[in-house]
């Protein structure tokens, strides 16, 4: 394989190269040879991972793991050492082609939309910066790299996110998204320091083939409580999680997602589709077989996923920003996979239909939710604004963006044989066959939401009459930069599901995770008719009130005149607000004003009272010095019986 | 031949003697503006310092001349430390008594005025060899008694003349103190010898002695302003002219310091260990209010005075070690001292040519004369301890010979203080370097004697520490 | 050859500022160029030399220094009167520290070129602060040791009160005179070192042989590791060093940051736990409670202060708590992750003071609340402080991750209660130091642009290589860390042996 | 007639000098005093040579001694004194305020 670790090689060298090169030396000064240099390397890197993964399922040894390079990158004691590697298995190697993929059509797509910006160099590099740190992640081989390029993946979110920092509700996005992220990620490294303690190991070899029995023995003291080594393990488990909470944006943490709407739209289709968030999801996946003897993780997982769901779905249903929109469906479809992952636990015994379903929906959900942003990018680069009021009509004036959208918006809604419909269609079986029932229903609604508020938003952009003064002018045309990249994802989105099946069945197969035995599992051969049915009348639903001859738009879309509902639904529920408030009043107003008091009274003060007492004694002894000749004589006498007396002389 | 060798070794004290006649009769013999005086007097105390050190070190326990003159290691180095002080009090004279400083007007008689010096550092002499307490109590007179009228030297000066009133009226009552102290000593041992008072307390103790131990520690005590007996330092440092505040600062405290280990390492060796707690209070009261006592003053001359009352406390935490690194100590240390205060005075006379002697007087000198305020810095720095400057050394030589008898407590006291003692020296380092100059600054002049004895102390004070030949042969003097 | 190498790079920074004392002020730029150009010499010196120490990692050292493994080993006699000697070394964790002062020395001066006021007297003031902290990472002699850390006072004041900016004078006596406690407090200490153990020595190889009574050890450890932990700042002694940092001279919060408040850790390192490991088992679990302030509470105050070298200082104080926590979990990962944090926050406080320094020379104000959107206008200087504040928020890839994340897992394998609230709390407190640093870069950097700053230039050259050199360093370490941690644990295998062979329960491994 | 009572004695001489000098506020006074203080400590000498010491005529000579260099001392401090009433033609201990903090 000599010459395919090379190209492994090339697949994380290129992106570095790219952010090195055009961040340091070619930068603003010179924006097309930025744009060269960023989609010639980013391509290289695509086609080498596409290589690697042709021949790795290609080859006999296909499903098994292997670590193609790996070097150690610091020492702790004994077994404990962090290492910089890269694994290979059908699921990092799946994730390989996608970013890289993705990056590659990112980064075609932004020559056409960054055209007139001051710092195109700088957003090329970062955006290459983005894609290296996420390539690491996927390919981690222990927990301390997969922190490493976690983090890593942070900042540079934060630098695409704040990019026009000029701006000033992008810088607070960025700050926010920043911040959030951080905050779960310090669970994630506590978690990580918990495990690695116990364990003994970072190795994922090592953490994924654990068995819960000898952990029985021996207690670690958390400070406060006392626990059993189990116990920690599944704390650990939990605290891992949560890192994925935060990147995965899941409920409650998932605000900081749509605010990360000021980003470029190439930032937020990268972001939404391949990187960043789908790394929670990765994450889980990865350490499946450990979350599987974590006690009861995968339940947490799986209802986190599921609210989350629902709960997007529904705020997406109201939303005027056709960003706000693809985010909040971006949310919700996360929430199927953490959701797929969770319900493989059935009780003590684990199913994994659901790790295959959730995987094979990350990678179809990749091509489909890129190529939504990017032409909601596009949309709005001809219109000049996210709102839906000021769109409409463009079918006509943009064929090729329509046809693309309509794909992908088949795709999403799950109708067959988009790619959608098969990854969705087996995370409902798998909701099915883990016998959560009430969470199985939950999906059947959300996939009808979410062709419903996909389908709006299609309808609204694209049919009706042009609400716009610039589409009716007719100032609209097609971007050839932009509309390629669009072209190109319409065709995975369209593909990848029945493409794919075949693949994922044969490769994502629970023999090849260690997992408890499984048992037999219902078939339902009735789950596909059932969803697309569904998926249909909501199709049909959204017609109705946006599309339909009668249907009133106007009255669909002013915000007035709406029942109290709406109005929490249309505000997130208030989210934002009850954020900003917990932060202003607790963190900075709170314990900060506090801390600082703290400081500035008790410390400085007894410093100050401590100067004071001594310049105090100092008087003291000056006043005793008044030039007054009895007094001096009178100190030699009495100084001679204080000494007879004090001089600890035996007299 | 050991007569001879004798003749010799007291050659210098002899000269000494004879020293402040021989200049204070040729001042009679010539008119008040010659100067042959003040040439011979240069001469003869350069040669007296140069002849001393051609006196032989580790000599054992001293050669002895009639049976009371003794001239051991400690008596030499004393000299030579005492020699030190006169000869740069004398320079610091000079050019001060050209025109009064300070507004104090302009002074003539510098021929007795070094003849007084003289005077009294024979006594400090006399104190160091003195083998029986009548010597001893002569010696402590000849070195005060030159001080009450050094004090009251500027007879115009009103403050002088107050000072040197306080001065002598409190210094009688510590001689009363000392003599009451003698003669319980004497009645004690019932001989003045020091070797025969030695056996006798080596033999037992009794009330008489305490009470002789009290008295003597509260007589010397005023000497060198142990608390509570410095009363008079802060008056009599300020009301003095400088030149004199220096000499009392440095010889009249080297006499005293002298005085108590002669006493302490001599007689009364055998009850070094129960006088110890005594000795750790009076450092530890001394330096604590030393320091306190310096905290806000804005007058150069009384802030020396306290900074000088705390050195005193420093200096006693050394007599609580064994005879040989206590002598050490204080020897390198008196020597350290000696040359940081002479620096500061030095630049405090130079100051005092053209304005008052107070602390705002100080201001922007950093930038009308760089040079003096390093100068300033270097001695202050010296004085609080600072290291790689000489103090630090001094200090540490006292605390390790403290420490060495495990008077830890003490020690720790007396290092902390260091932070007190460091503080108010900043405040005029602060008051030279970076309080602004308010209005016009009257330039300052320096005659060539000054600028090469200021850069020559600086030097000095910055290398003495560091490069060990100082350290080292005073120890290697000591450790026969 | 090597050791006469050595023990130039004190002696040359004093034999600078003799040259230059004799250079009239009519020539600044002559004076100035021989200050760099000794300080770029010294830099080049050490560099050799740590590279040397690397390279003979596997060769025996000098008998005379076992157990600690010296390189370059002199030693002279040097004050008979207390048997003091002239002791100096090398072993991996001093050498890097003194790699660290030389790069931080090196962009302190070049950074204070145009400073105001006496610059002849400036300049020869930074090199004696060199020379001491120079002398105090070479020194193995105890007197040495404290002559060279007591130095320090001699010029932090005279160069804050006097080319400080703000309340100079009250920040610079609050410095100097916090400090001089802390070394008061050691000096205290330093003669029971020598009498008690009864090896009369001041060489620590000598004293580290012996074991201190009990009853000494148990009063003399704490009141010596605070008087070092005096001058790393470490709670309830951290007063100073706000006051102090934002009132001096962007050289000096350099090097005061930089290397001094190294000292203090290096000192409870080097002298305090390896010569009284009893106690130190004893004391430091309690010693940990402390952090709780450094660690967890400095990022909230930096939160709540606009002052920019304010906000510095107080992320100061929270990484150095850092260190105390890596010492005091007494494993040999702890103690590695404390010297790697201490010469990591040295690199990455230098690089933030010295931005902080280059923007307020443009500015003229530290209020990030009075900034706002320059960096547009020196994308260089705005993009250094943002690695500053990406470095300090431990990103990997900067030095600060690598030596925290250490001084997390080394912190964790130590299970006394105390440590492991304490380590948990620390570990969640990396959210509000990425806080308070992108409040600062966002306030300070991004925005819309004031009118008043239209006018801002970009960093010159000379600037623009000193932020270059400093956070290659940072990188350096960052993205190869192997190499310095063998040479830490080359130089820390004897000290952990010494604790962990004291006659306390011992510290349980991994794995709990 | 034993040494306690001489002891005694000096002791009350010499109490009676302090009481003097506390009480006093003219200098030539206080000087009084201060020279009763000192024979007092001679009186201890001569008693302390009669009685008890083997080396009797050093306590003698020291006395003779003491008178001498106390003769001096006062020589003095009486013409310190004069000095000083040419400046504030008084000689009240209490006025002498101008030395202080």
């Amino acid at each position: 394989m000599i010459n395919d670790i090379t190209l492994s090689y090339l697949i994380f060298l290129c992106p570095l190269l790219t952010f090195v090169v055009n961040g340091l030396f070619v930068g603003n000064k010179n924006a097309k040879a930025a744009a060269v240099i960023a989609v010639a390397l980013n391509g290289i890197s695509a086609l080498s991972a596409i290589i690697v993964a042709f021949h790795y399922f290609a080859s006999d040894y296909a499903p098994q793991k292997a670590v193609l390079f790996e070097y150690t990158f610091i020492p702790f004691a004994g077994d404990l050492v962090a290492k910089i590697g890269m694994l290979v298995d059908p699921l990092s190697v799946m994730m390989l082609v996608v970013v890289t993929f993705i990056s590659l059509m990112v980064n075609i797509y932004s020559i056409g939309y960054m055209r007139e910006d001051r710092a195109e160099g700088r957003f090329f590099a970062l955006l290459s910066l983005f894609s290296f740190s996420m390539l690491g992640l996927v390919v981690a081989t222990n927990l301390f790299q997969m922190f490493i390029f976690w983090e890593l993946v942070g900042v540079s979110s934060y630098l695409l996110i704040g990019f026009w920092y000029h701006k000033n509700s992008a810088v607070s996005a960025s700050k926010q998204a920043f911040i959030l992220t951080r905050f779960a990620d310090s669970f994630f490294l506590l978690g990580i320091v918990l495990v690695s303690y116990v364990v003994g190991s970072f190795d994922f070899s090592t953490i994924n083939s654990l068995s819960m029995a000898p952990f029985k023995a021996g207690t670690v003291n958390m400070g406060l409580l006392e626990m059993s080594r189990a116990n920690a393990l599944i704390l650990g488990s939990v605290l891992i999680f949560t890192g994925g909470w935060g990147k995965s944006a899941m409920f409650p943490m998932h605000i900081w997602l749509p605010n990360a709407m000021e980003g470029p739209t190439p930032v937020s289709s990268i972001i939404h589709s391949a990187t960043m968030v789908v790394a929670g999801v990765y994450l889980v996946a990865r350490l499946f077989p450990f979350f599987t003897i974590c006690g009861d993780t995968l339940t947490l997982i799986m209802w986190v996923g599921a609210f989350t769901m629902v709960f997007a779905a529904v705020i997406a249903c109201t939303q005027k920003d056709i960003k706000r929109i693809l985010a909040y469906s971006t949310l919700s479809q996360l929430g199927y996979m953490m959701l797929a992952l969770g319900a493989c636990k059935i009780h003590m015994i684990v199913a994994t239909t659901g790790w295959t379903a959730s995987t094979f929906h990350i990678f179809t959900h990749a091509f489909f939710k890129c190529s939504l942003f990017l032409i909601a990018g596009s949309l709005i680069h001809q219109v000049h604004t996210n709102d839906l009021d000021a769109m409409g009509g463009l079918r006509k004036k943009m064929p090729v963006t329509y046809i693309c959208a309509l794909i992908s918006i088949l795709a999403i809604s799950g109708i067959p044989p988009f790619s959608g419909f098969f990854s969705k269609d087996e995370i409902i079986l798998a909701a099915f066959q883990g016998r959560h029932y009430v969470v199985f229903g939950l999906t059947l609604l959300t996939s009808g939401l979410t062709t419903f508020y996909m389908f709006r938003l299609f309808f609204l952009a694209f049919h009706g009459e042009p609400r716009h003064e610039g589409v009716k002018a007719g100032h609209v045309h097609e971007d050839l930069a932009m509309t390629i990249p669009i072209a190109v994802l319409a065709i995975p989105a369209l593909a990848s599901g029945i493409v794919g099946k075949k693949l994922f069945e044969e490769y994502f197969v629970i023999e090849k995770l260690h997992v408890p035995q499984l048992l037999k599992l219902a078939e339902a051969p009735w789950l596909p008719f059932v969803a697309v049915g569904i998926a249909v009348i909501a199709c049909a639903i959204a017609w109705l009130l946006y599309a339909s001859p009668k249907a009133k738009i106007q009255r669909a879309l002013d915000a007035t005149n709406r029942t109290s509902l709406y109005k929490v639904v249309y505000n997130k529920f208030y989210f934002d607000e009850m954020y900003y408030a917990v932060v202003r009043q607790f963190i900075f107003g709170g314990v900060a004003r506090v801390a600082r008091g703290f400081h500035d009274i008790v410390v400085e003060g007894l410093l100050a009272f401590a100067v004071w007492f001594t310049h105090k004694l100092g008087d003291l002894v000056r006043t005793a010095q008044a030039g007054y000749l009895p007094f001096y004589l009178g100190t030699l006498i009495v100084g001679v019986l204080i000494w007879r007396f004090f001089g600890q002389l035996p007299l | 031949m050991s007569s001879l060798l004798n003749m010799n070794i007291i050659i210098p004290d002899v000269l000494l003697l004879l020293f402040p006649f021989i200049v204070i009769g040729i001042r009679l013999f010539c008119d008040f503006r010659s100067k042959l005086p003040w040439r011979i007097a240069n001469f003869g105390f350069i040669a007296i310092f140069v002849l001393l050190n051609f006196i032989p070190l580790a000599s054992g326990e001293g050669r002895f001349l009639i049976s009371n003159w003794k001239v051991d290691d400690f008596g030499v180095l004393m000299r030579e430390v005492l020699m030190i002080s006169a000869i740069l009090g004398m320079w610091l004279s000079k050019d001060y008594f050209e025109h009064g400083a300070d507004g104090k007007p302009q002074m003539h008689q510098i021929a007795e005025f070094i003849g007084a010096i003289a005077f009294a550092t024979f006594g400090g002499v006399t104190v160091v060899s003195a083998c029986d307490l009548l010597t001893f109590f002569l010696g402590l007179e000849i070195a005060t008694i030159p001080m009450y009228a050094l004090t009251a030297w500027n007879k115009k000066d009103q403050l002088g003349s107050e000072a040197a009133t306080k001065y002598i009226l409190m210094g009688s009552v510590a001689t009363a103190f000392e003599l009451f102290g003698f003669s319980y000593l004497y009645g004690f041992a019932g001989s003045l010898h020091f070797s025969e008072i030695q056996q006798a307390v080596a033999a037992g103790t009794s009330p008489l002695l305490w009470l002789a131990v009290l008295f003597l520690f509260c007589g010397i005590g005023f000497k060198l302003t142990l608390f509570p007996f410095y009363t008079w330092a802060p008056d009599v440092y300020e009301g003095a002219p400088t030149p004199v505040t220096a000499v009392l600062s440095v010889t009249s405290k080297a006499t005293a310091i002298a005085f108590l280990v002669v006493l302490v390492f001599g007689p009364l060796a055998p009850v070094q260990e129960q006088i110890a707690p005594f000795i750790a209070l009076l450092a530890g009261t001394t330096l604590f209010v030393g320091n306190l006592g310096a905290l806000k003053q804005s007058r150069l001359r009384r802030f020396m005075a306290y900074s000088s009352i705390a050195q005193a406390g420093y200096i006693m935490v050394a007599l609580l070690g064994p005879a040989t690194m206590a002598k050490t100590a204080i020897i390198y240390y008196l020597f350290v001292y000696a040359v940081s205060n002479y620096l500061a005075f030095f630049v405090f006379g130079i100051i005092g040519h053209h304005r008052e002697e107070t602390f705002a007087s100080l201001r922007g000198l950093s930038k009308q004369n760089p040079g003096i305020a390093i100068a300033l810095a270097i001695s202050m720095f010296s004085l609080a301890g600072i290291p790689p400057l000489a103090g630090f050394f001094g200090k540490f030589h006292l605390f390790f010979s403290g420490a060495s008898t495990g008077h830890y407590a003490i020690v720790a006291f007396a290092v902390l203080n260091n932070v007190l003692a460091l503080f108010y020296y900043l405040q005029l380092i602060k008051s030279a370097w970076v309080d602004e100059p308010d209005g016009h600054l009257t330039p300052l002049r320096l005659t060539k004697r000054q600028r090469s004895v200021i850069i020559t102390l600086s030097i000095a004070v910055v290398i003495i520490g560091v490069l060990p030949f100082l350290s080292n042969n005073i120890f290697a003097g000591f450790n026969y | 050859m090597d050791t006469i190498l050595f023990n130039l790079i004190w002696i040359i920074p004093l034999f600078t500022v003799l040259v230059g004392a004799p250079i009239p002020a009519a020539h600044p730029r002559f004076l100035k160029t021989i200050h760099a150009f000794s300080a770029t010499t010294v830099l080049a010196i050490v560099c050799y030399l740590t590279y040397r120490v690397y390279a003979m990692s596997g060769i025996p050292a000098d008998e005379a220094a076992a157990p600690l493994v010296l390189r370059f080993f002199t030693d002279i006699p040097w004050l008979s009167a207390f048997h003091s000697h002239y002791i100096v070394g090398a072993d991996g964790l001093n050498m890097l520290l003194l790699a660290l002062t030389a790069f931080i020395v090196w962009a302190g001066i070049l950074v204070s070129w145009n400073i105001k006021g006496n610059q002849k007297i400036f300049f020869a003031l930074i090199q004696i602060l060199a020379t001491s902290v120079y002398g105090v990472y070479m020194s193995f002699d105890l007197v040495l040791f404290f002559v060279f850390y007591e130095m320090e006072a001699l010029c932090m004041y005279l160069m804050i009160a006097c080319y400080g900016s703000g309340k100079r004078d009250y920040g610079g006596k609050k410095l100097t005179l916090t400090l001089a406690f802390g070394s008061s407090m050691i000096l205290a200490t330093l003669f029971g070192l020598y009498f008690e153990g009864g090896a009369n020595s001041w060489n620590i190889m000598e004293l580290s042989k012996t074991t201190l009574p009990m009853d000494f050890q148990m009063w003399a450890f704490p009141l010596m590791f605070m008087g070092f932990a005096v001058s790393s700042s470490l709670f309830p002694f951290h007063f100073w060093s706000p006051d102090g940092h934002s009132a001096a001279p962007t050289a000096v919060s350099m090097l005061a940051a930089g290397v001094m408040m190294k000292m203090g850790a290096y000192g409870c390192l080097r002298v305090a736990m390896f010569l009284m490991p009893e106690a130190a088992k004893i004391w430091l679990p309690y010693v940990v409670a402390f952090l709780i302030f450094n660690v967890v509470l400095g990022p909230f105050i930096a939160i709540r202060h606009k002052d920019l070298k304010y906000i510095t200082a107080y992320s100061s104080i929270s990484h150095l708590g850092l260190i105390f926590l890596g010492l005091a979990a007494l494993t040999p990962i702890g103690l590695r992750g404390a010297s790697l944090q201490m010469i990591s926050h040295g690199f990455l406080t230098g690089l933030f003071f010295a931005t902080i320094g280059m923007i307020y020379e443009r500015t003229h104000t530290r209020d990030i609340t009075e900034m706002g959107g320059i960096m547009r206008k020196m994308p260089f200087l705005g993009v250094g402080f943002v690695l500053a504040g990406f470095a300090g928020l431990g990103l990997p890839g900067f030095s600060g991750f690598i030596a925290e994340s250490t001084i997390f897992i080394g912190a964790f394998q130590q299970d006394s209660t105390l440590t492991r609230i304490v380590t948990i709390l620390a570990i969640l407190s990396i959210t509000t130091t990425a806080v308070y640093i992108l409040q600062t870069a966002n306030r300070m950097l991004h925005g819309p642009l004031p009118q008043k700053y239209e006018s801002l230039t970009d960093g010159c050259l000379r600037e623009k290589v000193v932020i270059i050199v400093l956070v290659a360093c940072l990188l350096f370490i960052g993205i190869c860390p192997g190499w310095i941690s063998e040479m830490l644990d080359a130089s820390i295998a004897p000290i952990f042996e010494k604790i962990s062979a004291a006659t306390q329960p011992a510290i349980s491994g991994i794995g709990g | 007639m034993n040494l306690m009572n001489c002891l005694i004695l000096a002791f009350i001489l010499f109490g009676i000098g302090v009481w003097g000098l506390m009480r006093r506020r003219h200098l030539i006074g206080m000087l009084i005093s201060i020279e009763l203080m000192l024979n007092a400590a001679n009186i201890n000498f001569i008693s302390f040579a009669y009685f008890s010491a083997h080396d009797s005529t050093a306590g003698a000579l020291f006395s003779i001694f003491v008178i001498a260099v106390t003769a001096c001392e006062m020589a003095i401090a009486l013409a310190i004194i004069v000095t000083m009433y040419r400046r504030h033609k008084s000689l009240d201990a209490d006025q002498l305020r101008d030395l202080h903090d």
